[in-house]
């Protein structure tokens, strides 16, 4: 394993470092808050897992650039036009955006041919993972909002987020 | 019209519980959410049952959301299996609810209730979406959405103790879910797509590179978290016992065995049991991992004093049967776990629901309150007669089947010592369902038993439809076994 | 009416008795008179059905598939009709005695009572007429559970631990040893249908299955049969005899022990063969097992007092002959086991009401109590003299042929000791059962009411049960003398069943 | 915090803006960067803001509890009624080129995936509003125990 790929893999490297954190965070913590922000920590580094991985090297963001969206709808009556505007947006609805970046990928290979003197040069990096985060980030701040909610109920109940102290406090029931 | 509506099945079972729960929350009144929640659950069950008639017919049922054909768009898809589970689950989801609303006011203050409701739609819908989802991505989103559910439905609890069930739970489950995220996000790295028959046809299995192994790995990891298997389970005593007794009932009934459905699906779905099975020594690892968790979850159950953590332990056990099954890979094993799935979902839930009439009447759950309560509440004591039978598997019982087919095939395959060891675990059932008859039945009356009335029919009459199921199943199989049987076919890629 | 119309109208008759007793629930006479009337509807059909089987035929009814390839059906056959006839014939009899001892005694829960006895009957029929192994199991087991509450009834803490006893060690067996040999067969046969000649010895020419196999798989018949109350899986028994004395002669002498060794018998003859057995002799080890329980049984028999517990242990002393028999595997000695499950049948369910008889009379349940209640109760001890005469062996009891070919079927085989553990057995029943008329008569009573009883005249000392208990003891007390002389017929009956397979 | 004038008088001038800010993300979504989604949390941050100066109950009366959570339910219905409308015209669920021949065809209405995509995403921007708000005021509308 030379240097470069352990370089090159650089991405990979700060994902492990920081899913590792977290678990460990999540599993060694006894403070109910604490194990909340490891597991958001334990999230996000999946989150960059996923939008490292779709990212391709010079590519841009996968926006049909004017000029070719002009061609593009010449040659096949406002379908480069629908999933130009289709794709930049990015929201929770998974189902909307993940079918669309699809019919990007698609449209651009099925006009390949006409295309191919304007969209040889760009490159576009994948959309999919980006949009896929999207929803596990909201998933990610439902279970935070979520188990803040119930942290507050339990220190009310309790008195105490510490977990140890917790058990303690059952046992002596 | 009505050929509309069939083409529109699997989308609206889906949307169905989707919409209706917004309109619990709109409605704002307990008892109008109550019935809309009944009517659509009641509705999602006829819609999955029709689909699981089409899915007899022609095999598979597809529905291409957006009209995006895959894999570039969404596709519901829907075989013999998903039809299967999918018409068990929203069934007992149904029934649940007939029997749920006696016990939601005594457990949950007043003001809550439509946001009950509201929670056990979403909870349906997140379960539901599991089974009719192609779309690997779709069933982590599906997944979360129950699991989320769940996890509030849970903490509704009466004691202090449920947040915390809740919220252990939630830390775990959470940790599952990211694991099945990394798991999926690491097979999409390989193939370049989402739809899980497209996966299925892309990934290399023959010597999986491994990226394929470690997104396996976690997959598999997470699932079993989300089906409690052990030692993976700690989560499932707690919060089963805590939750509210209609909770209980319908996420002891359903939740873990949506999980083991897609298990199954990444198993024989995706990753092929040729890799799972014979490249990968995973059918060892799991019998292994099944035979120490019957054993322990049921001598812990055993030890038990509180008969709702009774049942949870009951029913960590029970898993093992269920992966016991799916690990043989064979038709038979196969549809043994399958055919357990919904065998015990009857059983399980039928026997939460007795605990749920006691927990009305005696006011708990503790075995030394429900002391000769037999003899004030006969029907809800010979209820958890029946489906204690059920559970160690006495013939003319549903329990009775699964228990045979996974000795047969235990046998085909030529593993007796493991049909051994899955009889003598099954005598522990004997031990745990029998203390607690013991104490109905032939205990001097604890106070709280010796001034209880019989639970009010509201609620005996949905307990007993699923215990009566159990005792129907377990006589007549064509559509228990017989459709296991068909799923597992198919998934064995065959023809039924 | 075709005998296969019969069998559903048999097995129909217990389950309309059920509905009947729960129907009539609130009102005693009418529940107790459609029990009793159902019963000898079945009685009737039953032997209508044994002319034809006696005769050659063998009538079949399915039910239809429970699993794929997992049949529940039914097919009568000499042996199944034998136990047949013998369980529906003695429900009349038990039927009416338990009526007049529960009424005697006043017990409570009657309805539930009858109705789990109207079950236990079904179940034993259902065993009596199955048509391959699943159905017998799930016979088996439904018995099991149907009889878990009559041994239960009085609810005592006595009672509780009895039934845990009972249940645990019927249901364990039947799960762990029973239902595992029975898919072990399943997966050599590839069938589970009773027939004659058995079904494995493919499997045996294959070599699928060792010599070893096949001595295990037969010993996980035959203990996984806990109603055969084989030793060391016999504790049930005596535990049992908490439950009232109808249930325990029931137990006993009719239905439970009794469909234990039909199934012992039922899977030599048509599921290994008796052929594939006396060739490979893998049963032999076996036979001696129960000879070691039938002579233990009598020895510890002898040490109780009470008189319900020595029944008990004279029971498995009894049965474990039966399965002697069945583990010979000669024509003759599974001759003279058929015979004597009815010959046991038949004496231990009077013994049983005479115990009964005596309890709600003069409310003993020791022996040593018993000393001169034959004075009072002339018709019971006469009753239990005869039966004891039977159980023996003695003519003119039935017991003595049944014995007879089971003692010939040792001689055969060259197992003398076996011939010999026969005897000595037979010695020990006399030691424990003919003492206790013999004291009841010759002794005088401790009883302090000594004067009364010399000035009376004989029969107004008599202090009888209820006639409903004492009329069926006196019936079942002949039926034994009248079984010695239709042994012919029965032996003529049981034939077909050592033929060879065709 | 109402107490300092300086943050009471940047905080109003601030959330016209904020608002503004969140419409222009709502609106452009369906042709630029932006969305539903964003522009909730946007909307909702200006709501929060308003709330954390002026105190709970002035933040209330602007938006009760009780509309917001209708709103999120309403919003969920929304979506998901765009869903049983492209289902009613006779496509499949969230179909949108059907919208494009059915609805409001004397309108000029670029395409039916415009249209679509922009009712989706106003469900789904109330929905993030309201949620947003709502988890604000469920932990804010805690009482202090101890």
């Amino acid at each position: 394993m030379t240097f470069e790929s352990i370089a090159g893999l650089y991405n990979y490297w700060v994902v492990i470092f920081l899913m590792m954190t977290g678990f460990y965070i999540v599993l060694a913590r006894k403070n109910l808050i604490k194990s909340v922000i490891g597991l958001n920590i334990f999230q996000t580094s999946v989150f960059l897992l996923y939008i490292t991985m779709g990212k391709v090297e010079h590519g841009t963001a996968p926006i049909v650039p004017p000029a070719i969206a002009e061609q593009q709808s010449h040659a096949s009556h406002g379908v480069g036009e629908n999933a130009h505007a289709a794709i930049e947006h990015a929201d929770e609805a998974h189902e909307v955006v993940h079918e669309v970046a699809h019919e990007v990928a698609l449209t651009v290979a099925d006009h390949g041919g006409e295309l191919a003197h304007a969209s040889t040069e760009i490159i576009y990096s994948n959309p999919l993972p980006s949009v896929l985060m999207l929803t596990a980030i909201v998933v990610g701040i439902a279970t935070t909002a979520l188990a803040l909610a119930l942290v507050v109920r339990i220190r009310e109940d309790y008195g105490t987020v510490d977990e140890e102290l917790i058990l303690e406090l059952d046992r002596g029931e | 019209m009505i050929d509309a509506i069939f083409a529109h099945l699997p989308i609206l079972l889906i949307v169905l519980p989707l919409m209706a729960a917004p309109c619990c929350v709109l409605v704002g009144n307990g008892r109008a959410a109550y019935l809309l929640a009944l009517v659509v659950s009641f509705a999602a069950f006829a819609c999955s049952v029709a689909m699981l008639g089409e899915t007899l017919q022609h095999h598979v049922v597809r529905y291409e959301l957006g009209n995006w054909s895959p894999p570039y768009g969404i596709e519901y898809r829907v075989d013999i299996f998903s039809g299967f589970v999918m018409a068990f689950v929203s069934g007992i989801g149904a029934i649940v609810l007939v029997y749920a609303p006696l016990s939601v006011r005594d457990e949950i203050p007043a003001s809550k209730h439509y946001l009950f409701y509201a929670t056990y739609l979403l909870c349906m819908t997140g379960l539901l979406g599991m089974c009719v989802t192609g779309d690997l991505f779709n069933v982590f989103v599906f997944l979360e959405i129950s699991s989320l559910s769940s996890y509030a439905l849970i903490s509704l609890g009466r004691t202090r103790r449920a947040p915390l069930a809740a919220f252990q739970y939630l830390i775990l489950g959470s940790i599952g879910a990211t694991f099945i995220l990394i798991g999926i996000g690491l097979l999409y790295q390989m193939t370049g797509t989402l739809n899980m028959a497209d996966i299925a046809a892309r990934v290399p299995h023959e010597h999986g590179p491994r990226t394929v192994l470690v997104a396996f790995a976690f997959l598999t990891v997470g699932l079993c978290v989300k089906m409690a298997v052990f030692p993976l389970h700690t989560w499932l005593p707690n919060a089963y016992t805590y939750a509210p007794s209609v909770v209980t009932c319908f996420i002891a009934a359903t939740a873990t065995k949506v999980s083991v459905y897609a298990f199954v699906r990444l198993i024989f779905g995706i990753i092929t049991p040729g890799f799972a099975f014979d490249v990968l020594p995973l059918d060892t690892e799991l019998m292994l991992f099944s035979l120490v968790g019957i054993f322990i979850a049921s001598i812990a159950a055993i030890y038990q004093n509180n008969v709702k953590r009774l049942l949870a332990y009951s029913s960590v056990a029970q898993i093992g049967y269920m992966l016991l099954g799916i690990s043989m890979a064979t038709p038979t094993g196969l549809s043994a776990g399958i055919v357990h799935m919904f065998n015990h979902a009857l059983i399980k839930g039928g026997l939460f629901m007795v605990a749920g009439c006691f927990a009305l009447r005696l006011g708990s759950v503790q075995l030394s309150d429900w002391k000769g309560a037999g003899r004030t509440m006969p029907l809800t004591a010979i209820a958890w007669a029946i489906g204690g039978l059920a559970l160690i598997g006495v013939p003319m019982t549903a329990g009775f089947i699964s228990k045979w087919l996974l000795l047969t095939s235990a046998f085909e395959t030529g593993r007796w010592p493991i049909a051994v060891l899955m009889l003598v675990s099954s005598l522990l059932a004997v031990v745990y369902v029998w203390k607690v008859v013991e104490t109905l039945f032939f205990s001097e009356p604890s106070e709280a038993a010796a001034g209880a009335t019989e639970a009010p029919l509201r609620m005996l009459i949905p307990t007993y439809l699923l215990i009566g199921a159990t005792l129907l199943f377990g006589v007549w199989t064509p559509y228990s076994a017989g459709i296991a049987r068909q799923a597992a076919i198919v998934l064995l890629g065959g023809t039924p | 009416m075709s005998p296969d119309h019969l069998i559903w109208i048999s097995l129909a008759l217990p389950l309309l008795a059920v509905g009947l007793i729960v129907l009539f629930g609130k009102s005693p006479d009418l529940r107790d008179g459609a029990s009793g009337t159902v019963a000898g509807l079945l009685l009737i059909v039953v032997a209508s059905l044994s002319i034809g089987v006696f005769s050659g035929k063998r009538p079949e009814w399915h039910l239809g598939e429970m699993l794929p390839g997992f049949e529940i059906a039914f097919r009568v056959e000499p042996l199944g009709m034998l136990f047949a006839l013998v369980a529906s014939g003695l429900w009349i009899l038990t039927t009416a005695y338990a009526v007049g001892y529960m009424r005697g005694h006043h017990e409570i829960h009657q309805t539930r009572f009858f109705a789990c006895f109207a079950i236990a009957i079904f179940a034993a029929l259902s065993a009596a007429f199955s048509a391959n192994l699943f159905t017998l199991f799930v016979a088996y087991e439904v018995m099991t559970i149907s009889t878990y509450p009559l041994v239960t009834h009085h609810g005592t803490d006595e009672a509780k631990r009895g039934g845990r006893i009972y249940l645990g060690i019927l249901l364990s067996t039947s799960i762990a040893f029973f239902m595992l040999a029975i898919v072990w067969t399943w997966s050599l046969a590839g069938t589970l249908d009773f027939q004659l000649g058995g079904i494995l010895s493919t499997a045996v020419a294959e070599n699928r299955i060792s010599q070893t196999g096949l001595g295990v798989l037969i010993g996980l018949f035959t203990f996984g049969i806990g109603k055969a109350a084989l030793m060391p899986f016999h504790r049930w028994l005596p535990a049992a005899m908490v439950a009232p004395t109808p249930v325990s002669a029931l137990l006993h002498a009719v239905a439970v022990v009794k469909v234990g060794v039909f199934s012992v018998m039922k899977v030599c003859v048509y599921i290994f063969g008796l052929e594939l057995l006396r060739e490979t002799g893998v049963s032999l080890y076996l036979a001696y097992v129960a000879g070691f329980t039938l002579v233990v049984a009598s020895l510890v028999a002898m040490t109780k007092d009470n008189l319900k517990a020595r029944l008990a242990y004279s029971t498995i002393g009894q049965l474990a002959y039966i399965t002697l028999g069945a583990m010979l595997a000669t024509p003759n000695s599974v001759i003279g086991g058929g015979m004597h499950i009815a010959m046991h049948a038949v004496g231990k369910i009077t013994l049983f009401f005479c115990a009964g008889a005596i309890y709600v009379a003069a409310h003993k349940k020791n022996i040593s109590d018993m000393e001169g209640l034959g004075r009072k109760m002339p018709f019971t001890f006469a009753a239990f003299l005869i039966a004891s005469v039977s159980i023996i062996g003695l003519p003119p009891g039935g017991g003595a042929w049944s014995k007879w070919f089971l003692a010939l079927g040792t001689v055969e085989t060259h197992q003398y000791l076996l011939t010999a553990a026969l005897m000595v057995s037979s010695l020990l029943n006399i030691a424990y059962l003919v003492p206790i008329p013999m004291r009841a008569f010759m002794k005088p009573s401790k009883s302090e009411d000594e004067s009364e009883s010399e000035t009376g005249n004989w029969f107004s000392n008599m202090q009888e049960a209820p006639a409903m208990c004492v009329v069926p003891l006196c019936v079942t007390a002949i039926g034994s003398v009248v079984l010695f002389f239709a042994a012919q017929w029965i032996y003529q009956a049981l034939l077909p069943i050592t033929a060879m397979p065709s | 915090m109402s107490a300092f004038p300086i943050i009471r008088i940047i905080t109003k001038l601030l959330i016209p803006y904020i608002l503004l800010f969140a419409f222009y993300v709502q609106f452009h979504g369906d042709y630029g960067p932006g969305g539903g989604f964003q522009a909730g949390v946007i909307f909702a941050s200006a709501l929060i803001l308003y709330g954390l100066v002026f105190g709970l109950e002035a933040i209330q009366r602007v938006a009760p509890p009780i509309v917001i959570e209708k709103c999120m339910a309403l919003g969920v219905l929304v979506y998901a009624g765009t869903g049983i409308l492209t289902m009613a015209l006779g496509g499949r669920f969230l179909d949108y080129n059907v919208l494009e021949h059915h609805v409001l065809p004397q309108w000029h209405i670029p395409s039916g995936q415009h249209l679509g995509i922009f009712l989706v995403e106003m469900g789904v921007g109330i929905t993030v509003t309201a949620v947003m708000t709502m988890i604000f005021y469920a932990f804010a509308g805690r009482k202090q125990t101890q």
